[in-house]
């Protein structure tokens, strides 16, 4: 046992345990647009998130890994084949391990992210292929860009993305952005009232994403240092002011202090921070999240304005606050803040934004061809729960059983049974 | 026989239910309603979409009753449910033909 | 201080955090479970759950971990008494500290897991006396056998279960069969539809599982170091893998994708990869998972074809997955597959089962033979919320008192106040 | 590299994800209380905790932290500027800024404890007023005085406040008894039912909770050595079996194992534990929650007895729980316990008892003589959720929209738009 | 044309359902209601504080009918909602005056 | 008076609340329900146990009327509520005794 070997020890175990915090922010999204939506689709909106966690996952073993951080790349662009399968990797490389299965939580959420976008009307299995062409043409270049050390384009120009602004924010913003447009606008849209079916499970999953933010965050250092400890903080803090700023906007805008507003608040704030890192310091956190926070607030209005159906606001929160807060990183970097900074910054974020925007537009428009992107109208407007998931997301009738009767059915590959369920038998 | 039919304001249904008890009525059934009239609603905002929701909640409150009574049991829920502000809700009556008790089959006045 | 001393430092850091995710399995069980139950039941499951939190810690110091992991103890079947109210047990023993609080979690969870396989019918103190006997008889003995180093006749077989496979998922799936056999069906069984009154909940519980699961996977090498890694990482993968297995032999079966199935599906995978620890590699990894997916959605039909009434698929889900992941290691295995080792798991597992199975049908019957195990048919119908916990789960009512007038009664102890609450006056 | 580094980054990978745990128990407190409400305050309850971890985050860069952990103060009452907008702290001091992080979640949750005592009745204004003030004028110096090494009077004498008895809890449960004085009863108090509206919230927040204190309480070790870990299992133990010793009284007293019973139980051991840390053993610790769990569950029925609305009994559970605790820590330390450590116990309860209780009475009347804390009787018994946040929790109905027709109106800053939602554009 | 209405026990919902089904009713309405009546309620505990809560959990079911067949049909509701116990509820009928299908805006007999 | 219930399709709401404003009724009173009839529910599967559920969401609305504007409010809801497809529901009306407003006890045409 040597030196090296306990503090790769203490950063295995930073490590491992950061991506089961960051595992948790899927679940903690799905609740954050589970509880936005509509009670009819909410299960969906649930299930978007739950079967990102299936799919990236197979497909990071299979070839997402390994594009993503081949050691052994030299494309600017994308990674080899070298990590295909897990071959080689031992349990000898400990740190390698649990740096694999940290920026696999990154590639679950991101997809995961753009659901937001397209609530209540997509098919399930529309959005299924959807995520693997996603996760693959889109996610894991643009990972490489950003995060492959010496290698990705904009690793090397300098841009500086400590956890995820560009590759994680505002590629999810984009890529929301044109899903949306090629999906369409929810029956209804601007006409009916769509509001929250419980706003609770909003603020839980809010709760779920800030304490896994942590994971996302400080977790990103790698090893447990002074910037781990910053970028804790400044987590911490540009979350809490940005809180701040979203009430103070809305209050002055529409009257209320709103739940939704501070759980957006905190999101929004979460999105700004993540590029800087320990790049900027306490006062510069708080000055990213209250900026965050009202700006955001702002934005979430433009859809209304110019028309895109982008449900619950995966462009106003997390392009708008991705692009903000990969901008201000420009300006306030305790080191080397200025122009020049200014200018990388502009050039990740622009990059970043073109090319998700169109090929995810392309990829959208390839499953609307194909399978299928859009629901049907029948099923959207009895919702999507019973459509694709043949279920109900609570029942808290007085029978126990929905003061619904029921009885059994000819299943999809079962005799009918009438007066009682059909089961497996 | 007459079906008594209450829909007022749900903070007062303690209070009809006790003036009920006091005058002797020993049954009701109740069930939760929302409505709209003079009295309008609230707006509610998210992400800064305002919406106004008409609709105020109230709870219906329905007594079977016999026919002689029945005046008196509208006095005493209308008292009892009253605030003096608008959105104290409505009263009515329906003439009932039959009423039985399920567990055992009497009817008419027996039944309640 | 020296080497061994930070390191120790960092196995202490380690494992504490990892046994503060692990007790969050416990709640999350609970809302995994109470979400699937009818409504008027919801709080009694929920408290199945919560209460062994309560006994389990109390026995646990008072004897479970002597029992269990004492270090002088020379028998394969159980350990001695020298570690009885921890009473020599000091703050330099930090590692010990760590392991002892990091196991109890392990035991608290395993007598809550049978629980579902009891739902909505048993007697509160039923129920609480058959977990006092049940972790003292069963489970103590088992892990002993399994885990105890050096000691335990099944460690010293060479069974590999590195976190639990047959100590914890076996034996909870046949315990919890022999005490739902004693038990007998619900009122309803087969009839009656029991849907889900809560399926987000389901799903929040699922995700507190699977987040604890990575300090209950990763955190038995209670040293982060590859093997951690490489135990989280395969965590991850099985578990995505098992979401996708279970919910396209839902789709094939059943015509739709489910949540409770991907809910499912994922603690299916979280189960069969328990045991595997880092003896297989993530393309194993993901084998295992799939393989859980499919053959526990199938598994759970069984109790219709067979008739018992294992109410939440406790058999289904955990015996099955959990035998599956045990055997399924002889031949996975990165080191050591093959025949051979395929008959050790196989040994673990049978002589578990069959231990818990006919010891968990003793001490059930026991239960019911002296206090009484099942609810009475009118508080089964009327829900056991009320009969037990003088409770009502949810009051969404417009008057905000369950549009329920409410007076006071005279109660257990007090005299009658009419007309308004009683309180303790 | 050398071996304090290398201890030094073990110590910032603890302190940093406790920290992160202990973010999670104010969400976990939101929950807590926002269930037991009734429906109609539900939001403003979880708003009254998520605005806490907005505004003290501020506060503690800008002047906070400072105040009360400056280095370089000479103050036994309160810390100096030195550390005033974080200036001169950089990533270098990465243990400092861990430590900042991790005391910044005690100075958010302190103050979000007191509004359990508040609920339903008071402006959402005047609440972030009180807060301001209270965590300026109480929480700061009182923190100073227990924690501050070798500078707070209550440190020097001798005082065992391990993680927060004394500056947490009873500061928390005296300032809530004050400021419920000042702002008065609920509207039918006493009268009317309040049960509470979610109980399994009420349980996902005491679960969230428990996770969180072994952050807060094995957290506050700082380090990960063998009093982190004897911290984390009385923790647990002291949980367990006070939710054994809540349960027990009140089937005994009213006749039925509450679920609400097991949630408070489980928070009152909680409670009761966190003064000691590893001062006691675990046989002290069982002794501890068991009696804080009877304890507390007499006391929460004082509020009727005496006629004060501490409406979600933040007296009952803190006040009561960290008083006993912060006691029977100088009968139980397994070092110096007697007579005299009793006495600086005692000493250390009463002053800040006392401090609080008074100050926190002069800042709540002054919070209403201003801008005014009471809500209107229109608006409490309207519900303050529509009142301050328009917003309503929860929307379960068929028709998506909650049954409820809308339409457009002129809104804050808007143009009325008569027949549909009016959006900001 | 007669409404029959049902407050009922909700476990007899099934019964009731398949009883009319039987008889040859394929229509009928259902909502959730509240009642009390010689049956009373239950007590709740909430950290000490004791409440009875009075009303009971019931469903209220509708059938419109033609006036011939509504007497049949009281009792087939009657027979299968029946369990012998208090709080087995009430049924009674009203006279309709007009009824419509909304699809096609057929009255009387037609609509049903 | 009349008592006007109309029991149709959820998403109609909007529709027939705004068609009776214009019409000129503003008051009504909205309760939730579900039901059965030619439109028949849906499949769910729950771990491989798939339910039929009979029962179709619904909404019910109550308009209290004047007697002379009853069968105009009928046209109006049927027509607001119409889509055509199976399912869309019932209205009926009943012959109302007393109507009382509770705020001030006017009764008759005045209570509404
Ligand atoms: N014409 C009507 N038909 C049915 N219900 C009505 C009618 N008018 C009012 N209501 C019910 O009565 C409630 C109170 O009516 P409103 O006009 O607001 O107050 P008030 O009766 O005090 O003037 C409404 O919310 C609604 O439920
Ligand atoms: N006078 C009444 N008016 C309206 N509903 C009543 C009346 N009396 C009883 N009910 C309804 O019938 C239900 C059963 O009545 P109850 O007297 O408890 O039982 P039973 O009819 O078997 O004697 C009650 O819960 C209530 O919903
Ligand atoms: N006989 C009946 N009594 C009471 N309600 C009925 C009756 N028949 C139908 N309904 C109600 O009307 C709704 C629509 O009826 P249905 O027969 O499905 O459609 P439609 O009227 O378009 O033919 C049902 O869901 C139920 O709520």
């Amino acid at each position: 046992m040597n030196l090296e070997e306990v503090q790769s020890s203490t950063n295995i175990a930073y490590v491992v345990i950061c991506a089961a915090m960051v595992m948790l922010m899927t679940p903690g999204l799905a609740f954050f647009y589970g509880g936005m939506v509509r009670v009819k689709s909410a299960l969906n909106m649930l299930m978007m998130s739950f079967v990102s966690l299936g799919i990236v996952s197979v497909l990071w073993v299979l070839y997402g890994f390994s594009l993503t951080f081949s050691e052994t790349s030299t494309s600017p662009i994308l990674g080899n084949l070298d990590f295909i399968g897990f071959q080689d990797i031992t349990v000898d490389q400990g740190e390698l391990l649990a740096f694999a299965v940290f920026q696999l939580m990154f590639a679950i959420l991101t997809p995961a992210l753009m659901s937001g976008a397209l609530a209540d009307r997509v098919k399930f299995t529309g959005w299924v292929l959807f995520v693997v062409l996603w996760v693959t043409v889109v996610y894991f270049p643009v990972a490489h860009w950003v995060w492959a050390v010496d290698q990705g384009w904009l690793f090397n120009q300098g841009v500086i993305d400590f956890a995820g602004g560009t590759a994680v924010h505002i590629n999810a913003g984009a890529g929301g952005l044109a899903a949306a447009l090629v999906v369409g606008k929810r029956i209804g849209f601007k006409k009916d009232p769509m509001r929250p079916h419980n706003l609770p499970m909003v603020l839980l999953g809010a709760g779920l994403l800030w304490f896994g933010w942590f994971g996302f965050n400080a977790g990103s250092a790698l090893s447990p240092n002074g910037t781990a400890a910053m970028m804790a903080l400044n987590t911490q803090l540009a979350t809490g002011a940005a809180i701040l700023g979203w009430l103070i906007y809305e209050r002055l805008r529409h009257g209320a202090f709103t739940t939704l507003g501070a759980a957006s608040g905190a999101i929004a704030g979460l999105v700004a921070i993540t590029p800087s890192g320990a790049n900027v310091n306490p006062m510069g956190a708080i000055l990213i999240g209250v900026l965050a926070g009202a700006v955001c607030a702002w934005a979430v209005s433009l859809k209304y304005k110019l028309g895109f159906d982008d449900s619950l606001d995966v462009v106003g929160v997390h392009l708008v606050g991705g692009v903000l807060g990969t901008l201000l990183v420009g300006f306030l970097a305790t080191e080397g803040a200025g122009l020049e900074q200014f200018g990388k910054q502009a050039l990740g974020a622009a990059s970043v934004m073109a090319y998700s925007f169109v090929v995810t537009y392309l990829i959208a428009l390839l499953v609307e061809r194909t399978i299928g992107f859009r629901a049907s109208e029948d099923e959207e407007v009895a919702g999507l729960d019973l459509a694709y998931h043949a279920e109900t997301g609570y029942d808290f009738s007085q029978t126990g059983s929905g003061s619904v009767p029921v009885s059994a059915v000819p299943g999809a590959a079962g005799a009918a049974v009438t007066g009682e369920k059909k089961v497996d038998a | 026989m007459k079906l008594i039919t209450a829909v007022i304001k749900p903070h007062r249904l303690d209070e009809v239910k006790d003036a009920l008890q006091a005058f002797g009525v020993h049954g009701l059934t109740v069930s939760e309603a929302t409505g709209y009239g003079r009295q309008r609603g609230h707006t509610e905002v998210y992400r800064g979409a305002e919406y106004t929701v008409d609709l105020v909640p109230k709870v219906r409150v329905e007594i079977l009753t016999e026919d002689d009574d029945a005046e008196q049991i509208i006095d005493v829920v209308v008292k009892a449910a009253r605030t003096g502000k608008i959105g104290d809700g409505k009263v009515w009556s329906l003439p009932v033909e039959t009423t039985v008790r399920v567990r055992t089959g009497e009817r008419g006045p027996d039944a309640l």
